[in-house]
């Protein structure tokens, strides 16, 4: 079957940055996500998720590559000062390329 | 009873105990853990139960008599950013944001504080207005809004370091956290329902958000003793300036919320409540909203000295201290 | 007690009030979640509790006495797909798939509407058949069966639109799932268990399944309001048919489960109860089923119409409902 | 140490493609997986994890690319009509190449 | 009462028949689980109650009566695996670092059997020694450490078949795991705190620490059915002498058990539990310290030794057989 | 904004290896690491994570070549052989490439 190339962008941040980051993944135009809670160390400190409010996320969004360089330039720019955060994006091959 | 003997049978009390414990096993890395559900159930078990006790006691007693030492509860929580954000910026000499951000904490409540008050009440045979889960639900916001707004007069950047997610979004957002938060939500909702429910609907429930309630305080306060111990560590990043504050703060607080709690009509033991609440500094709620509307400032801080410092502070001295006050006040 | 006192109480109850507090937190989109493992251990709770108390009344009742009812509820609950699935076909002009999914759905049972009525006929002093617990249990799975078969001979593509993983492996699922489901398992197990027990086995575990059981419903339809809610916006999608379905339907079955377990011998505690059962629908056990079975049917269909419409429905005014109409067929 | 490239495919599917699933990738020859619960939305809607029938999958395959590309073309023609759920396949380098 | 009598009550009471559906589910494959954290937050609760009431009762009973027998106890942990190693090196042909292995995890001791057999005992009227809640916790690790050191004596290259990340740190990962390892730190730790406060404090968590426990503990053990029940497969890997072996070690070592409590001076009811200490066998504890410090050892066999064949055979059978030898030890 | 081309490496490990395995990563020079129990099933079996002593972990970390190279060289040769375990590595890009 045909296989599409796309971007699967992942993000981990911490818990509090859920609403903002959603919003953008939804008005850069991703047409779905997935989100699962992690624990985590970095230059923020350990966030060792035993606490809600203390926890990580980790958002996972498979887009076109444009889509993901906006995504990237934004949360370069509004995110990262602001939230406990990294952003990596990798090349992925998907079936239905138009699904995102 | 002296202050001294009520301080030893309140560190003798199982609550105390199992959070020392807590700490403990945090401190000598032991890999007991409290999985996040674990903890969200008993929080919301715990806000349900003392939140549907409240409702239940304000039914009874009537609006009439809550009204103004609800009243007088919120203006003290939103009075006290006032008085400690000039202490953190020039005593403490610490930036505009930080003391603000401070100040939001000590001013808004820690319901598991307040719990632990409860509990210590019934300990020691003190009577106490079941009502007062209602102060504990209105001192929550108030002196978090008045923390935000101190934080961005202050230090506009602190409103947009970086163009906001959403502009002005955030400040909504606070407002709509204030509002709508998990911890507002459960305490003022299940104070609403045991408002409707009364006494009749209290005898259903009570086996299960009543009777049992002492364990799993004791329970809850072993994973707190946990959470708290893993901080511990950061006491080295906060200096000695926080660590003081941490401790005599509620000294200060507690002494105004007894003083409010007799001058609004309380009784010995709602006073000494309200006096808890004040000296309480909030660990949950209060971070979730200054992380989003006062981003700049340094959670390490807030976080700290409310939870590593005035927490425990208050558990093992802070409370019966302000039994003792009443008492000497009421005398 | 007129119709209306009954609802009124039963508004007023703890358990309804604080699902309404769910569903408010879900519209105002509050931050407050039940982690699903919470969810999960409630669930286990409710169904063991109920299982076990209804196997020890049938220890006690003996077999002999609740066969006939039983066989009954089993055939009702198989039947009622029969009637329903021509309405949904000719008045609602849903496709078969669909139709025979929903079909399936309001045969089968939900045990926490069942559970919110043995709630409900306690605090009105309503005595009722412990037992009954095991029309519960024989009730979940006929209709899904039969749903199932409905849907594939009404539409023979539902079976294969995709050659099916596993050929003909579905259909083993679903009866694997009917027998074996987790729900089934755990009712029909506690209830066995319970049996096995009697009295005596009952007296040790009391003060967990039996006592605190009226609280922890309260604390459990909390999160199923908030479950209910966050599929409130689904109601827009689904039309004006479905909304009347899931209203209806109920009444209809409500009577008839009322009118079949007094012919059977029930007393009228029993007939409420066995009208509630077949006047709730399932939302746990037969989207499980169908969505493996009848992949083609439309979950937001059948989820919304069982469990944004029936559910509180039933939990508001089924309950009563059925109550009033025993209470009338007995008189 | 030496290193072979092998594909990760990763499948984000709701909670009642479990059983199905897993069968594929035995039958497929994949010789592990791993798996965990995640929340997601998607064209099928919001899939809040508040109930585990309710909950989304992340199932996650280490495979040859020639078992990665029979996976991709059993998901795309017997599964997705049939349940919600995306796959998408990444490159990776792995130890002990005759693993997987 | 017969032992057949006796045997015939354990396996009627909630507890042994939850686990016997526990098992039935795992075995039909349903799609019956318990998520994790309800799994952690059981065992917690277990374990600090079970701690909690034995440091009360031994601020009863005083340290004078407890010395003896608590040194006896882990004098007997210890010197478990130098019997059941050699048994197994020999009969068994097992590798060094595998008989190792299972020794420790026969020489530890299984806190949930200790609590079925505290449970077994009240149903019976047995009066026991509350206290006893100490020698589990002493006996957990002694045996752990000599079963490691015996492993790499035996098989040095067990201590590094590749180079150990940290070297020798893995020993003393294993020390630190045997001192402040989740189960000895909830059982000792609560122990103390049951110490501290005494009677009083019991008073305050009794209705959640000890009214529900038989309940919590027959639920517990529906999720250890399954747990168990989906290592049954396991049960054609390990062998003949395996099964043999976790079935005929339990009635040498329960033998052993209650004779040293009869020695040291415990009652019927105390000399019982001493024995099923002494039978069961650690299958939480033991492999996670193996694990790490004997990388070697085949998992499977120790885990399924212990958690598929004793952990059930004790909870069955083992109970009884040791009570009905105290009881003809003490006629 | 400008990307950095990074390895993110992946390690699904059995829970015990979770002291010695965040041991490594940070003497290896990784400056923060992701983490979350997952579910498996590989050549040591079946790993279902009803009990936390028997569950698995993903490990997740963002690092230079050069140090995903001595960490996957350190993980085959120490912890292959003592833990249930696999790892793999693959091509991300990053922001603020002095981060990692
Ligand atoms: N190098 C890294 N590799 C993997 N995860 C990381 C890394 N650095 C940070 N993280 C994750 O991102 C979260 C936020 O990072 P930070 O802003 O550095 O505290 C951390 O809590 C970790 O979960
Ligand atoms: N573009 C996307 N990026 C990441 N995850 C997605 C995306 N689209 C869908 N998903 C996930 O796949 C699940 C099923 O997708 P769907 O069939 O589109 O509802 C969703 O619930 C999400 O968890
Ligand atoms: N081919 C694979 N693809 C994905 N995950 C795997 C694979 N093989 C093993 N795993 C994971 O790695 C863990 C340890 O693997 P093993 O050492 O083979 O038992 C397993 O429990 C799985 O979670
Ligand atoms: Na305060
Ligand atoms: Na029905
Ligand atoms: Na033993």
């Amino acid at each position: 079957m045909q296989t599409h190339a796309m971007k699967l962008l992942t993000i981990v941040c911490e818990a509090h940055a859920r609403g903002p980051v959603l919003d953008l993944l939804r008005s850069a135009g991703a047409h779905g996500w997935t989100l699962f809670p992690v624990e985590g160390e970095g230059a923020g400190g350990g966030r060792p998720a035993d606490i809600p409010e203390f926890t990580n996320l980790q958002i996972q969004v498979v887009v076109r590559a444009d889509v993901a360089d906006v995504l990237l330039d934004r949360l370069g720019a509004e995110f990262f000062p602001r939230y406990a955060m990294i952003a990596f994006a990798a090349d992925v091959q998907v079936l239905r390329g138009d699904k995102f | 009873m002296t202050l001294l003997d009520a301080v030893q049978a309140n560190l003798l009390s199982p609550a105390v105990l199992f959070f020392a414990l807590g700490v403990f096993a945090a401190v000598v890395r032991s890999d007991l853990r409290f999985p996040e559900p674990l903890y969200a159930g008993l929080t919301i078990y715990l806000l349900v139960a003392i939140g549907f006790k409240g409702g239940v006691a304000l039914a009874e007693a009537g609006l009439a008599r809550v009204w103004l030492p609800a009243l007088a509860a919120m203006a003290l929580g939103a009075l006290i950013p006032f008085w400690t954000y000039p202490v953190l910026r020039r005593v403490g000499r610490l930036a505009a944001v930080d003391a603000a951000a401070i100040a939001a904490h000590y001013g808004s409540v820690s319901a598991v504080t307040f719990i632990a008050a409860t509990n210590y009440l019934q300990a020691v045979g003190q009577p106490y207005e079941s009502y007062a889960s209602a102060f504990l639900a209105v001192m929550e916001s108030p002196a978090i809004l008045v923390g935000v707004v101190l934080g961005r007069l202050a230090s506009p950047r602190a409103a947009g370091v970086a163009p906001s997610p959403g502009g002005d979004a955030s400040l909504r957002a606070v407002v709509h956290e204030a509002l709508c938060g998990r911890s507002v939500l459960l305490l003022v909702g299940s104070l609403v329902v045991g408002v409707l429910c009364g006494p009749a609907g209290m005898a259903k429930v009570e086996p299960f958000f009543v009777t049992p309630f002492q364990g799993v305080l004791a329970l809850f306060l072993l994973e707190m003793g946990l959470v708290a111990g893993r901080r511990l560590g950061d006491l080295r990043k906060v200096g000695a300036f926080l660590l003081a504050f941490g401790m005599l703060v509620p000294l200060v607080n507690g002494a105004l919320g007894v003083w409010v709690g007799q001058a609004t009509g309380l009784g010995l033991g709602g006073a000494t409540l309200l006096g808890v609440l004040a000296a309480s500094a909030s660990y949950i709620a209060a971070p979730a909203a200054i992380r989003v509307s006062l981003p700049d400032a340094n959670p390490t801080l807030y976080l700290t000295a409310s939870l590593a410092i005035t927490f425990p502070f208050n558990l093992t001295l802070g409370i019966p201290y302000c039994h003792a006050l009443a008492r000497w006040l009421y005398a």
